[in-house]
């Protein structure tokens, strides 16, 4: 006979303002089954655990249930509590009696009664379940990172620090990420190469870490702890242990034309390249849509001109495959392209740019070797608007729907370093709000407007047009409640950011959760803000959502901590939530493999009895419990319903099924 | 009518929801009636948000507005200034009990240079 | 035969939603920490991933009284589990369109993908649903008589 | 038809003499000429009760699940339908098809006893077939029906072809056959959801739950049915005019969906004459419609469409409001 | 003897409704099975076999029996049995009745089952006579006289009449109700009808079925007969003949939760399926060929021996027109059950 206990958790006034939970305490005591029912005002408090445990112990409880928030919470929470006090973890069941029910119905009797249903529903279920026992997996102690921005770097270096192996994964030639397009930082205004070059050179050196560049996320197979990983080398056509980055090829190439993508397009390279000068590894990269040679066949200049000869044209896309413990998704993001807002004619006016573009222009490595030249015709401009908020906060549908959090802090940041070097330059920003949270920020901003003189007009831009060779910017002076137009040298469009699509396929292949906005999602908002709801894949950079360098480095930090505590153990606990086949209803008739996701379904001969002295050999699934993720999608493929999912099985959801259709 | 349904009144007219506006101003940035207009788009949307709709009521820019629907292009929140100037535009037309522009007072050759949109302009600022 | 009711005073429909874990269930957290309310007749079973969903879970609940199934999972090709809600699409389309065929009210049964971070959508979803199903009145067509009446 | 059954039963002597099969499967001769029944024959002597009419309707290929079990190799008689079923048994490896001779047979349509009756012809004791139509004798006289009004309703939409063959016996030439299979399904599909659900209310409220369709059925072959099985919180035994037919006849056409090769044993074999097929070939006009024509038993390997899927499925709200296709 | 001309049918139906149930064949969805009589309903009485039997009306296939309503941890336990109305049960064959008589002498002797007999008593049985059997019938080889069955009422039916005879007080009481509807006569009608149809049911391809094998004295040996395997060898298993039997009786008794409690009920059940008799230690019998020969063994030697002989097979021929894959009871005897079968 079941003895079951069961918890009503008041969450302070977070559920008894709307449930009655003394009623719901009450009431249960006589469903079947119940034994012990109390009710107190924090289940997931010291307090609240030790009631449990002293419960499961005085009234030798066979089953637990919770009547609380959701069970993604705190179920953990009380599963560990019951597990001290001897019940098995996996007999507690949690009743989501809070954000399922107090926190959306107003009504005290409907939200008491649901919640009565809601319990009833978790008792039901909770008879039928069974102590489970997690499995044990080894762990392979080598993390991947996927990214070499300031986030993946960060990571990889923390990661490889604690003496674990690392492997970065970067699409582009080389590492720096976006950080090495910027120019200055805030609010500290050092210069971002200055602080970002030595991690770069650091990674290159550190003898755990191994910089595989130019190269891509092909396929990821197995689990946590047991990730196996498909990697392509793509083609550089350069031999990277050849290489010795003198550059004489770039010089030699005939093929200069192309764009150059590290200057924002701002100015062109040649076709053999070094994207800038300290990229690591400092190995040059042909670029197959540019070079002569690729395309026709005839040229080979570099070839002669290459004293290590480390040019080789017949290099083909390599594939190698690694086993790691854990991965680092640190895939940063892109401006969002601005084709939606002819508006501020991006299009249409050279003199019209994106903030990242104007990194470019400031910084002494750029196109202008830092001085500030307009790209129309290279003059200095005297009048440059600022726009903010193009395309973030935008629910229009053409833009982003959330804030994109830097554009803030360098708008000003673009602002004060324009009027500290050319002070005879007038800056206009035209902003919907300033946001500017975080240590030393607002008095950034506030220098920028008072020390600067940067002028700040709350109001928004509805058009840039030509006009006689100057760009008019016509937009909102809301404070003085006044239409006012700029006559501007250079329009600077601090566009929104976006996940860097190549994110959606990682995510895919990583199985990770990726929300609307193509941000991976975190397992949990607050409280486990670095992982994914995939296990063993943990999330750094902007790829989880915006933010700026310092939170970066922390994330990317943050990220490395758990993956250390991930790879210091040896062997990992496994879900014990997964399929298990009844064998003596097994057909063996493949459907479920041909639906699993994972490869975790075998089939295997087994010799059954069929009485009377005879027996027969039948061929039936086998579950590779550490492989099995416990999805179900095999439960539902089996004809026989031989296959059924612990902890979620057809009984225990056909009785909640039950219970909770019951008025 | 109360001052309450008046205003509910306005809003269900417009058909927007005024609680979206982030109050950016790009609409009021982009209107080319703005001078003219004693109540500027924006406001349109935040006054009506705030219930002052007697000054809305009494105001010539329902008239200066040139339907031309610049501020709901523009609008990043999807709000619809324009909307919110047209309900208030018919309300006082409504109460005025009158039609200003019937069909048939449109002289039979349309210039060809006046541009349709603002034709429909017209119809939509005159025929209740 | 049973026609459908067309009393529909004081009706509130018995809703059951499966939702996965991983998206549509966080996205009902999510709709309960925002305060987005939906009616408390809305009851959810937290299952894995939308695919492991049987449909005689779905019909089990429809015997039991339920008035509407719903179906929530993440959205094609987030599925935590890779290919999950794929198999559930192609299995729901089928499902729902059989019963149909069957002569059960279509309207009854549904399929929604909401994402972890989609409580707004999951509250709306749930306010669309049971507006339409109270329009529809009480599922006579798959009750188990014996349920309701006890006999 | 007779010549036919003549070459087939040589074929089966010099099987069963040269050792070459332990056993053929076929049919035997009944009580009356219109009732074989499915039969294993071991030695030459058996054969002696073995027959080939049109009245040889039973798909065998069930059979083999187990026979192919058996020590030594077994022939079997399959006409095209059956082949359908050989090959979705084997592809769940059901079957072990190295230990199966297969002897493709014609067809040219079976006969149904009971549409015979119906045309209110009893004490029947013989059928000729000549072109379309059919001779009756009985015992008070002879009849003369028009084939198509008496075949097996599988038989009707039936445009299959023998999809596995070892070897063959087929003398004749089926005629050419362009029927709608899935006309039935349409005409139910413009109904109203009130006129569907009545329908269906009357046909399945004779259903007794005999579970003849599904024990027929070749894609019901699991070791245990989950109706049996009382892990599923399905189970359930005979219940009448409630709830549990629809409950049983929705999961098991959802079960054979994708797999249902609609060799129609299940309306065949029904008591109450229930248009089961009505029910798998909705899945299967539903499948060949959102997710590519698809025919179960076509091949030996592959997954069905429940068991695969493209990332560009109908939603199944779309499907639900029809607008997927 | 009374007679009512064939169109005037209805008017009798609609009588006897009016004072009591009236369970009668009816088709529907183009099956003939017996069902509660109502204005517009197809009533088929010159359908030879309904596809299920009458004892479905005193033996449904599914039957509440009690149930348990719960609160809390409290559980009441409430007798659905009610007073039965008195209902008609009209147009049953010679077979079918002496079915009835097979199930009394399970139902009915001790312990009594209750369920059963408050049907029982509460049916007057209206009997019809067959005119045209057809060759799946042989209740002449159990002693059945098709052409007069027995009952509370005697009917023939003919081209233009129904000849009704009372035979019981039950079927005196009954026939006093419809009494004004009748006209009296028709036995010279009759017993034509019964000579032109005895002279078939002689010359039925079953008419001769030798059952002497199947006595008790036998039971090891055709127990143990080898012939078991080959003829249960295409058996699916499934319940059909045992459904649309007359006289099998089995059933299973289930729960089946519902919002207020736990109603327990029984329903058919039959020994071809491999779940049935299923016990803690598995099923006692383990393959089809042993279900084929309980089924069997039971109708025509286990029976009998306990009820003074008396077959439980009646002839009826439904299996024999409804086994899937034409396995049935003629096969059977013909096999085992003597040498006048050869």
């Amino acid at each position: 006979m079941q003895r079951i206990g069961v918890f009503i958790c008041w969450c302070g006034s977070n559920i008894s303002a709307t449930v009655d939970v003394v009623k719901v305490a009450e009431v249960i005591k006589n469903e079947p089954g119940v034994v012990y029912s109390a009710n107190y005002q924090y289940m997931c408090s010291e307090n609240g655990q030790q009631l449990i445990k002293q419960a499961i112990k005085e009234h030798n409880l066979t089953g637990v249930v919770i009547g609380s928030c959701s069970p993604r919470m705190h179920e953990a929470t009380f599963r560990k509590a019951a597990e001290e006090a001897g019940l098995n973890p996996y007999m507690v069941e949690v009743a989501n009696i809070r954000e399922h029910c107090s926190w959306i119905h107003k009504d005290m009797d409907e939200a008491t009664e649901k919640a009565l249903i809601l319990v009833r529903t978790a008792i039901a279920k909770v008879k039928l379940n069974a102590p489970l026992t997690a499995g044990e997996s080894p762990v392979i102690k080598r993390a991947l990172v996927i990214g070499g921005g300031i986030a993946g770097i960060q990571a990889a270096l923390d990661i490889a620090d604690a003496g674990f192996e690392v492997d970065i994964v970067e699409k582009n030639a080389t590492i720096g990420g976006r950080m090495a397009q910027l120019d200055k930082t805030f609010p500290t205004l050092d210069c971002s190469a200055c602080i970002l070059t030595p991690k770069m050179v650091d990674c290159a050196q550190h003898e755990k870490i191994d910089i595989l560049s130019y190269s891509e996320v092909e396929e990821v197979k197995g689990f946590v702890g047991n990730f196996s990983v498909k990697i392509r080398r793509k083609a550089r056509y350069v031999d990277e242990t050849k290489c010795t980055g003198c550059k004489v090829c770039m010089d030699k190439c005939p093929s200069k034309k192309g764009l150059n993508t590290f200057n924002m397009g701002l100015n062109t390279r040649p076709a053999i390249h070094i994207p800038f000068a300290q990229a690591i590894p400092n190995v040059a990269v042909i670029d197959p849509e540019q070079c002569i040679k690729l395309k026709t066949g005839k040229c080979g200049i570099c070839q002669k001109f290459c004293g290590v000869g480390a040019i080789d044209y017949e290099q083909k896309d390599s594939f190698i495959e690694r086993q790691y413990g854990a991965i680092v998704v640190a895939t940063g993001f892109k401006p969002i392209e601005l084709d939606a807002f002819n508006e501020y004619g991006y299009n249409d006016n050279k003199d019209v740019i994106t903030s990242l573009e104007l990194e470019r222009l400031m910084n002494a490595a750029g196109p202008t070797n830092g001085v500030l030249l307009r790209p129309s015709d290279g003059e200095h401009p005297k009048v440059i608007t600022f726009i903010q908020c193009v395309g973030s906060r935008d629910t229009s549908g053409c833009g982003k729907p959330y804030c994109s959090k830097i554009c803030c802090m360098y708008t000003a940041k673009h602002a004060m370093l324009i009027r500290e070097k050319y002070p005879d330059t007038e800056v206009h920003v035209f902003y919907i709000d300033v946001r500017t949270p975080g240590k030393n920020y607002d008095e950034f901003f506030r220098r920028a407007v008072e020390q600067y003189g940067v002028d700040y007009i709350k109001g928004m831009v509805g058009k840039v047009y030509n006009e006689n060779g100057k760009l008019m910017v016509q937009g909102s002076n809301l404070i003085d409640n006044e239409q006012v137009t700029i006559e501007s040298d250079l329009v600077v469009l601090a566009a929104a950011i976006e996940p860097e699509p190549s994110v959606r396929k990682v995510a895919t292949l990583l199985t990770a959760s990726i929300d609307t906005n193509n941000f991976l999602t975190e397992s949990h908002a607050k409280l486990r803000p670095v992982e994914s709801p995939t296990a063993g894949v943990y999330l750094a950079g902007v790829c989880q959502g915006p933010k700026d360098i310092p939170e970066t480095v922390s994330q990317a930090s943050a990220c490395a901590a758990k993956v250390i505590g991930l790879l210091v153990k040896d062997k990992l606990k496994t879900n014990p939530c997964v399929a298990t086949p009844d064998e003596s209803m097994c057909n063996g008739c493949s459907q479920c493999a041909n639906v699993c996701a994972y490869g975790a379904i075998t089939y295997v001969d087994k010799e059954f009895r069929l009485g009377g002295g005879k027996t027969e050999i039948r061929r039936v699934a086998s579950v590779n419990p550490a492989v099995c993720q416990g999805c179900g999608a095999c439960t539902v493929t089996c004809p026989s319903g031989a296959m059924d999912l612990k902890g979620f099985s057809s009984k225990q959801i056909m009785s909640e099924v039950e219970a909770i259709c019951k008025k | 009518m109360t001052k309450e349904e008046r205003i509910e009144n306005l809003k269900t007219l417009s058909g927007t929801d005024v609680r979206k506006c982030m109050k950016c101003g790009k609409c009021s940035g982009r209107c080319p009636a703005f001078k003219d207009m004693d109540i500027k788009p924006h406001q349109f949307v935040s006054m009506l948000e705030k219930g002052k709709i007697e000054e809305l009521l009494e105001c010539k820019a329902i008239w200066n507005c040139l339907s031309c629907m610049a501020c709901v292009e523009r609008c990043p929140r999807g709000v619809a200034p324009a909307a919110v100037v047209e309900a208030v535009r018919s309300t006082v037309v409504r109460a005025q009990g009158k039609n200003g522009l019937k069909a048939e007072d449109i002289p039979p050759i349309v210039d060809e240079l006046i541009p349709q949109q603002l034709l429909v302009s017209a119809y939509r600022k005159y025929n209740k | 035969m049973q026609e459908v009711t067309t009393e529909k005073k004081e009706f509130t429909p018995n809703i059951v939603a499966f939702c996965c874990n991983w998206c549509s269930y966080a996205g009902a957290d999510l709709a309960g920490s925002s305060r987005l309310t939906y009616p408390a007749n809305v009851k959810i079973i937290r299952v894995p991933c939308s695919c492991r969903v049987n449909p005689s879970f779905v019909l089990k609940a429809f015997q039991q009284g339920a008035d509407g199934v719903i179906l929530c999972g993440c959205h094609p090709g987030d599925c935590h589990y890779v290919t999950g809600n794929y198999y559930t699409r192609r299995r729901m389309s089928l499902l729902f369109s059989f019963l149909n065929y069957m002569g059960i009210e279509k309207e009854r049964t549904r399929v929604e993908w909401v994402s972890a971070a989609e409580g707004q959508r999951f509250s709306a979803v749930m306010n669309d649903f049971v507006k339409t199903v109270t329009e529809l009145g009480e599922n006579k067509r798959l009750t188990d008589l014996r349920v309701k009446e006890g006999e | 038809m007779k010549d036919v059954e003549l070459k087939m039963l040589e074929r089966a002597k010099a099987l069963l003499e040269s050792g070459e099969v332990a056993r053929v499967i076929g049919w035997k001769k009944g009580d009356f000429c219109y009732d074989p029944s499915p039969a294993s024959f071991e030695t030459v002597e058996e054969l002696n009760g073995f027959v080939y009419d049109w009245f040889c309707g039973a798909n065998l290929s069930k059979y083999l699940i187990e026979m192919s079990k058996k020590e030594g190799k077994t022939a079997v008689f399959l006409k095209p339908c059956d082949t359908y079923s050989f090959n979705q048994l084997v592809k769940e490896h059901r079957i072990k098809r190295e230990n199966v001779h297969v002897i493709a047979v014609e067809c040219l349509a079976k006969l149904d006893i009971e549409k015979i009756k119906a045309k209110g012809v009893s004490m029947v004791t013989g059928v000729e077939v000549i072109g379309k139509e059919v001779k009756v004798t009985t015992a008070y006289g002879e009849e003369t029906l028009k084939k198509p009004e008496v075949i097996l309703t599988k038989c009707e939409t039936c445009q299959k072809t023998h999809q596995v063959k070892d070897e063959e016996i087929i003398l004749h030439d089926r005629p050419e056959r362009d029927v709608d299979r899935f006309a039935e399904v349409a005409k139910l599909e413009a109904m109203t959801a009130d006129e569907r659900f009545a329908f269906w209310r009357e046909q399945l409220s004779k259903c007794i739950r005999c579970n003849a369709c599904r024990n027929v059925c070749p894609a019901c072959s699991c070791v245990k049915c989950v109706f049996d099985n009382p892990a599923s919180g399905i189970a359930a035994k005979a219940n009448d005019d409630k709830f549990e037919e629809q409950l049983f006849h929705i999961i098991r056409a959802f079960h054979v969906a994708g797999r249902c090769t609609d060799c129609g044993e299940c309306s065949r074999v029904c008591p109450q004459n229930i248009p089961l097929h009505l029910l798998n070939r909705k899945f299967i006009k539903d499948i060949d419609g959102l997710y590519g024509e698809y025919q179960a038993g076509e091949t030996a390997d592959g997954k069905t469409p429940l068991t695969s899927y493209a990332e560009a499925d109908a939603e199944p709200n779309d499907v639900m409001k029809g607008e997927a296709k | 003897m009374f007679k009512i001309a064939k169109e005037r049918l209805n008017e009798l139906y609609a009588k006897i409704n009016g004072q009591m149930g009236l369970f009668i064949p009816v088709k529907k969805a183009g099956e003939v099975n017996y069902e509660v009589w109502r204005e517009g309903k197809e009533v088929s009485l010159e359908t030879l076999k309904t596809v299920k039997s009458p004892k479905n009306m005193f033996f449904p296939q599914t039957e509440n029996m009690m149930k348990f309503k719960t609160e809390g941890k409290n559980l009441e336990i409430i007798d659905v049995r009610g007073e039965k109305r008195p209902f008609v049960l009209f147009g049953v064959k010679a077979c079918d009745y002496k079915a009835i008589e097979v199930l009394d002498k399970v139902f009915l002797a001790d312990p009594v089952d209750t369920y059963y007999q408050s049907r029982r008593n509460a049916t007057t049985i209206v009997t019809l006579a067959c005119s045209k059997p057809e060759e799946s019938c042989f209740c002449s080889v159990f002693g059945i006289d098709a052409t007069a069955p027995q009952g509370d009422v005697t009917t023939w039916l003919d081209g233009e009449n129904l000849y009704w005879q009372a035979n019981t007080e039950k079927g005196e009481t009954l026939t006093a109700l419809v009494k004004d509807l009748f006209a009296e006569g028709g036995e010279a009608e009759v017993e034509a009808q019964q000579t032109a149809t005895k002279t078939i049911i002689d010359s039925l391809p079953f008419a001769n079925l030798d059952l002497s094998k199947f006595k008790p004295e036998n039971l090891n040996e055709l127990f143990n007969a080898a012939e078991w395997q080959e003829m249960s060898e295409a058996c699916l298993g499934c319940g059909t003949c045992t459904f649309v039997c007359p006289t099998c009786q089995c059933f299973d008794i289930r729960d089946f939760k519902t919002n207020e409690g736990v109603i327990r009920y029984r329903c058919w059940d039959s020994c071809m399926y491999s779940d049935f008799t299923l016990m803690a230690h598995g099923n006692s019998r383990t393959t089809q060929m042993q279900r084929f020969r309980q089924r069997f063994m039971h109708k025509l030697v286990y029976y009998p021996s306990q009820n003074d002989g008396l077959y439980s097979c009646v002839g009826c021929g439904r299996c024999v027109n409804k086994c899937p894959q034409r396995l049935n009871i003629v096969k059977v005897i013909k096999t085992l059950g003597g040498k006048d079968n050869d």
